[in-house]
């Protein structure tokens, strides 16, 4: 497959990458490192335990609570260069209204601008106005009303193509 | 009792703390920075609230995060564990002002005894000894011949702007102080452009004492014992252990008492330590006292039997102390081993990183407290502390057979910590002997 | 005493008598199979020999390479652990006659013990209570009411061929009987050939009460109290804890002294344990004797300080018992739990296999004695015990709030383990009221 | 088995690589690692983190005892086909004369058939002849007289080409 004149050519090779995990696979090879001028071709299967742990204990472990849980911002950044996310700056409780009687400050689908005053976020006792600092559109509102909201947790998904 | 407390700490006095909290059905609240995202503390505690970014500024020292953490999470009490916050008073009176119980000290004795100056009229006024000093500075030669009179010989000569030893100086007699004198007031205003200097006595080889105390809301205070904290390398403990191997019993006694009088007389509460030097002569002076938990705690419980984190939550929470001085009793030996991440060969320089294997001793007697496992990677914002091995056996000499076979024992691959050179400590004839003094290991063990 | 031991053993009670050893000063022979070469015990030996391949057969039960072993490493005394030939009389008389120490009980008093009848006479000799029965078998329907008169109702009609309850019968009355003696009868015969059958006092939902006795060679014998063990699955134990929790203090007291008769009436020498089943109304019976140390004695070791190993080590070696029966004190409330490779949910059977990752839990009266770690395959040839979670505290209570906060904070990843079934069991309120009987796990909580 | 004018086409050649494999297996090799000029081919077989996990603990721990040492008997097996070792089948003292003031049974160049007595090996005050069960002439001797050796110790290296 790996013709000698080709191999520059073909380091990404899906073929060649699949033909060599079928080998590891097939001979239970833990690691493959090829190397050759600028190419290098590394594999590595399984025994990956170790470094691994942490985040499998996670999975294991009580669940954590839901403010723990949310915690992650992973999810939601993988959408795309244009979608940005607006994290809470602090600990505290997440108002989505100036007051009860009123309506949100944001909805799905309203534009703002950076200086747009999005929630609130209530620490100890005092209420904080949190400005957007970026312009757009609300995508998705992350959070519930009232709900406690930990230190950059996501609380709106804004598409930044207006 | 609380239903819930926040642990306003991390590592493995939060795993200490969520571990007592847990065994008396109380729900914990763990609050994190994100490089401890992956922490025990975090895993086992009921909730956890990231509170900043790793560094401790922007998280594990900003009040307001954590005081806000613990409204959100329902929380009535907060523990301060050690370090970072705990000995803060500012912080004290905002969680208090903010209706949760702090678990320690009133901010009034924290400040009263985080002062040296207040902390020493305090023990004065407990008739408990401090060293002998000048009052205020040094006016003139015949002011400091007379001081040193009074003081006795042989006096140190300290800089009042100085710190670090910088231009300290020894004299033996009157004539070597009114030299000493000179050149001390010349350095000082060299070094610091102060002259200013006050007269101390000068203590010779001192060893490290202190008394653990545990006090309720209610005016009962007991003692439990001393620790021995001799072994220390630019005054960072290495090696803990209970009871002192040096102290006579006569001492052991008038020395506990003496931080008994002075706890009450400064009308503390909760759990502290009061350290003293003592001299060759076993004369006790007082230094200071810790108003928290501190990270050697668990040697004392070894040898009393008391668990002091349960004990610091149950006098919080209002309850009288469960004991009377008399029913407490020292039992057999205990000493403890901090394991740091710190590499001996590199002049103990913190090396974090990834623990790639962890073999953790065990056996009959042996404890170790830490929140590390294999995969666990040390992060380099905090202290290097990975864990605490800590013995318990009948005697000393077993004490220290045990900590050696533990120390071989313990293997910690990925990264370089202080376990080596402990064994080489306790493998030393005049720790074997007990006759360790703070500065013993800068002297014959590290002098290049 | 030894200069160096020879232990004839693996896993953690390999590793727990290495232990005992390196804090006496006595240097270690570990030996070992193809499948342990990277097993802790033999890493932390000062020896190490291969004696043969995985299979135990070929390794741990060959008594010639063992005997060699000791040999060519200059070893003194042999140390057999449990399992394995610990309760083999020959291996026993063929390490003495090679001129080696056994740290156990001589061949003798091991046969005497060995044989059910002739544990029984002695046990009867030394007027220590056993199941009553019919001697020998039953001759017919007459000879039977006449002894179940004797025995006392409800009997229990066993096979003399049978085995694992099979065509048992129990009577509560004579007309029961006459009934029941006659299917037994014909079912012994159908089963086993042989309609051989005797009567025994049947017991409902028995207790297992454990006696820990340790003997010098001098004649002095110490009991070391009595664990409980009644939590089982198959007879195989889950929970060990002492003190038990139902037992009145007079019969605690009568259950001692009767296991020290029957351990001085045969000679007994080292560590062993006398096992007793106890009826709902406190009545005990003496069922056999453990001629060897067991899995489960750090349970006693908590509550009473003192080391076993070692005093196994310090009696064979000839040195008088280091404490009498007054020093010996039960202090407090310790627990243990088996943790095994196996998967409750498919019918606790073994899983061996990697360790991906590990976290052991801590804390203060926390133990875990194991040769496990992350990176570490359980072979699949030996018993899947992996560890053993040890707690002690001041009461019964805490110890199971102790012990089921460090079964959630163990942590083993990759292979399957008993503990969230012991978390099961530790929260069931027959077990929190010290009620279980040998037979409840199956009855109550395994029931389909 | 790479000729030096072929071997830079075909660093990422999956069938040199499996030829390799194939040679692990046959040795039980852990690990290959081949370098030259730009190139290397690195392959590992089997669980790496766990294998070679023990050995950092075992160079770690207090010096094991010779007899510990010796038991790996990975080394001399990567010497060749043609190479077999003859082993312990017991574990004892190994003496390479049937007595003191006799010669050896072997040295290095004799040639023994598989019925020759190559040493004794007493166990429990038993002396045993131990056969060489292979036939060929004896390259090396791996143990000195009256030396304890343990289960599968390597003893004798023998080529088999004779």
């Amino acid at each position: 497959m790996s013709k000698g004149n080709t191999h520059k050519e073909d380091v990404f090779s899906v073929e060649r990458i699949r033909s060599l995990i079928d080998l590891m696979k097939e001979y239970d090879l833990s690691e493959v490192d090829l190397k050759q001028d600028e190419q290098q071709i590394r594999l590595v299967r399984g025994a990956k335990q170790v470094v691994s742990a942490a985040p499998a204990i996670m999975a294991a472990a009580p669940a954590p609570a839901p403010v723990a849980a949310a915690a992650a911002p992973a999810g939601p950044v993988a959408d795309g260069p244009h979608i940005k996310i607006i994290k809470s700056p602090m600990v505290g409780t997440f108002y989505a209204r100036p007051n009860p009687k009123s309506d949100d400050f944001v909805k799905v689908g309203s534009a703002i601008s950076a200086d747009t005053v999005v929630c609130i976020i209530e620490a100890m006792k005092v209420f904080n106005d949190i400005p957007a600092e970026v312009s757009g559109k609300i995508v998705e509102i992350l959070v519930k009303n009232e709900e406690a909201v930990d230190f950059e947790r996501p609380l709106f998904k804004v598409d930044t193509r207006g | 009792m609380y239903n819930r407390i926040l642990i306003a700490n991390r590592g493995e006095i939060a795993l200490r703390v969520i571990r007592a909290c847990k065994e008396m059905g109380i729900s914990t609240v763990a609050v994190y920075s994100q490089a401890d995202r992956d922490s025990a503390h975090v895993r086992y505690a009921d909730q956890a609230i990231c509170i900043g970014p790793a560094k401790s500024i922007d998280s594990y020292l900003r009040i307001d995060r954590i005081i806000s953490a613990a409204e959100i999470s329902g929380a009535e009490a907060i523990h301060p564990g050690y370090g970072f916050l705990a000995e803060n008073s500012h912080f004290n009176e905002v969680v208090r002002s903010s209706e949760f119980d702090f678990i320690g000290p009133t901010p009034e004795a924290m400040e009263k005894l985080g002062d040296k100056n207040s902390a020493r009229s305090v023990a004065m006024a407990a008739k408990v000894p401090v060293v002998p000093g000048s009052d205020g500075l040094i006016t003139d030669e015949e002011h400091a011949v007379r001081s040193a009179k009074e003081i006795g010989y042989p006096v140190l000569i300290k800089a009042t702007a100085g710190g670090g030893g910088k231009g300290m100086r020894v004299a033996t007699n009157e004539q070597t102080l009114r030299v000493a004198l000179q050149q001390a007031q010349t350095e000082a205003q060299a070094a610091f452009g102060n002259a200013g200097v006050y007269l101390e006595r000068f203590i010779d080889r001192p060893r490290h004492v202190e008394v653990q105390m545990i006090a309720d809301l209610h005016g009962n205070a007991c003692h439990l014992y001393e620790r021995d904290c001799s072994v220390q390398r630019r005054h960072q403990k290495l090696i803990e252990e209970s009871p002192s191997p040096f102290l006579p019993q006569k001492t052991r006694e008038e020395i506990c008492e003496a931080a008994k009088r002075l706890i009450i007389e400064v009308g503390y509460q909760n759990a502290g330590t009061v350290e003293f030097i003592v001299d060759q002569q076993n004369n006790f002076y007082f230094i200071e006292v810790n108003a928290r938990i501190q990270v050697e705690h668990p040697v004392t419980e070894m040898v009393t039997g008391i668990d002091l984190i349960k004990t610091q939550i149950r006098v919080a929470a209002g309850e009288t102390l469960p004991f009377k001085q008399s029913d407490i009793k020292l039992r057999g030996s205990a000493m403890e081993c901090r394991i740091n991440a710190e590499d001996p060969a590199k002049n103990f320089q913190p090396c974090p990183g990834l623990i790639k294997s962890l073999f953790i001793p065990g056996g009959f007697g042996v404890r170790f407290d830490s929140h590390a496992q294999a995969g666990y990677s040390v992060p380099p914002y905090y202290d290097s502390m990975i864990g605490k091995l800590i013995v318990h056996k009948e005697t000393r000499e077993e004490s220290i057979a045990c900590m050696l076979r533990c120390l071989e024992e313990l293997q910690v691959q990925g990264i370089a910590t202080t376990a080596a050179f402990q064994m080489k400590v306790l493998r030393e004839p005049t720790f074997v002997a007990g006759q360790a003094d703070t500065k013993w290991v800068e002297r014959e063990l590290l002098k290049a």
